[in-house]
């Protein structure tokens, strides 16, 4: 087996083209078992290292070998009575693939290219007259530009400062269900008596990150405290 | 100094963000083709005349002009006015995007504070909640029960019919937006901010702790 | 259309951060000097050409390039490695052969929905299309019609700016399966493959002949 880096492929299709390359095959015409056993070793020399990516070459893999055990039955015909390959899908599919993988290249092609060329900088410091009067325009808007825009503005809450992750062990559905819990007890709570008991801070995130869930769900509500390290958690009825 | 670097120099400043010292200049024909090459600011300056006076006799819409910190593009003055209508065309549209903003902030957290509003936005949002009433994309639908009973804003009918939505629950589902945002980047702040926030509190309960402490002693 | 907008035109383009459509340039000339003035699109492209050679045959370092468009200067390529020097902008990594893929497919196929995306690419394509939105090289355009309502995706203009394109159609075209069918590699390997059915036959053959031979002898 050649040695392959798994960085090399960008999937299943592009894995199969190699090999098909590779050993000068008629795509045409793949021979369904040899191909399946080598890509077989594939994915299992990259299960060890990736399970996430592996996916993806599993599903191929079930694909292969499907198509290699329909090679072995009488052919399939179409409503034409002409017989169908089992492997026109997966040819089509990699021929399909093969396009935008080339052009692909004219991209990055045309990429080098852009990377030569600068524009102007410093166009703050032009001479403007601009008249000040505002009119507010939403032209051309639609509702993804709205949750877009939302998106955003969330994300613009990033903190500067940054801490380390740890593992953690307590589930945002347990924190879930023991905060609804709490809520059956006391319809109103301050979330700082919520967490009063809780001394690791892992578990007080997690609570944390449960009350945004509910919140999100519409299960709670949240108000502001008098106390302004403090909130107050509602249970709401639509949810 | 060769005349090739001309236009080296004037490229070099025609892409530089902030106003380009000659110093920079020098450093980086030094560094391309080597530090033997003689090259001088007084150079430099010589060569950004020519090239001005070049421009005048072509009359060109431009000029490098030399402030404080090093050379820099400008357009002549008496294009502005053309310029400024451009400009006040486009902070007309950035005026659109806050209203974009605060309309999907209002739209998703319905109802909602403007202190709450503003925190999120991070800016004063009072211009664009008028803006926003005025248009009739939003009303004011009560008061919160928190202390100072600030005023709930949520959207309007107009704002559905503005959106060509049939109700409210037709905008993109959060989950939505939230897959779009699942990248790992994000989860890793996410959890970033929630440490922040319980530190903070930590930090203050622990201080006031203490100061109970002292009282005490 | 008089002359001197020749240098209204530069100058309107020198002082904009973003590719300006002719539109713009109309809009602020209209509105500046009132709306009898007489200027189109046409005039104002043969105007930047009229610039550009200008700038050709003066060496200046800048020209006025067609892009997502719009006109906007860019420096000529041939000063890149001294601006390259000073600027941290271009050592900015490049695209991974994932996200040019997927944009390629993006970009000929939009819009188009996620898992239309992953079947040509036979793989899981969230990250990539979180880290293209967040570039901004793409963006959702809106819903399909289809089970689910899946949402779909297009290329933006910065995609257009990212790849010095003036609009998608100035895309290489993506060749039709029949052209890869006729591609070098493929016919190379099936030229060997027919050579060998052939030499094999043949030898098959002339073993035949020569074992009629044999027992003919």
């Amino acid at each position: 087996m050649y040695k392959i880096k798994l960085e090399q492929f960008e999937g299943p299709l592009d894995l199969l083209l190699f090999f098909i390359k590779r050993d000068e095959l008629n795509i045409y015409d793949i021979p369904i078992s040899k191909i399946t056993k080598e890509f077989l070793e594939y994915v299992n020399f990259i299960k060890m290292l990736d399970l996430e990516v592996a996916g993806d070459f599993i599903l191929m893999a079930s694909t292969l070998m499907h198509i290699k055990v329909r090679m072995l039955l009488p052919r399939e015909v179409d409503e034409k009575g002409e017989e169908i390959d089992p492997r026109a899908e997966l040819i089509q599919a990699l021929l399909e693939y093969k396009r935008y993988k080339e052009m692909s290249d004219d991209l990055s092609f045309m990429e080098s290219g852009q990377r030569k060329i600068s524009y102007r900088g410093n166009y703050s410091k032009d001479v403007k007259e601009s008249p000040p009067e505002f009119e507010v325009l939403l032209k051309n808007v639609t509702v993804f530009d709205l949750a877009k825009a939302f998106k955003k503005a969330i994300e613009n809450l990033k903190p500067e400062v940054f801490h380390e992750v740890k593992k953690i062990n307590i589930t945002i559905d347990e924190q879930i269900t023991f905060i609804m819990n709490s809520l059956e007890e006391n319809p109103e709570l301050h979330f700082l008596s919520l967490v009063n008991e809780m001394r690791e801070k892992i578990r007080i995130v997690i609570t944390f990150v449960a009350l945004l869930e509910l919140t999100k769900m519409g299960m709670i509500g949240l108000k502001e405290s008098s106390d302004f390290n403090d909130f107050v958690i509602i249970k709401l009825n639509n949810g | 100094m060769d005349n090739i670097y001309n236009s080296v120099i004037e490229g070099l400043i025609f892409s530089s963000d902030e106003p380009l010292p000659a110093a920079e200049i020098i450093k980086a024909v030094k560094g391309i083709d080597g530090e033997d090459i003689q090259i001088s600011a007084d150079e430099i300056e010589c060569c950004v005349d020519e090239l001005n006076k070049n421009y005048d006799e072509k009359n060109i819409a431009f000029q490098i002009v030399k402030i404080a910190g090093g050379y820099l593009f400008a357009t002549k003055p008496e294009y502005a006015k053309y310029i400024g209508y451009l400009s006040s065309e486009k902070s007309k549209r950035r005026l659109s995007q806050a209203a974009l903003e605060t309309l999907a902030i209002i739209a998703y957290k319905q109802p909602i504070t403007k202190p709450e509003l503003e925190s999120i936005r991070g800016v004063n949002s009072d211009y664009i909640l008028n803006t926003l009433l005025e248009k009739n994309l939003i009303s004011i639908t009560g008061r919160a029960e928190t202390i100072g009973r600030p005023l709930l804003y949520g959207t309007t009918d107009e704002f559905l019919k503005y959106f060509g939505l049939n109700k409210l629950s037709d905008l993109p589902k959060p989950r939505e937006v939230e897959e779009i945002m699942r990248d790992e980047d994000f989860i890793e702040q996410k959890q970033k901010i929630m440490m922040n926030l319980i530190e903070e509190t930590l930090e203050n309960e622990s201080a006031e702790d203490n100061n109970d402490t002292d009282t005490a002693e």
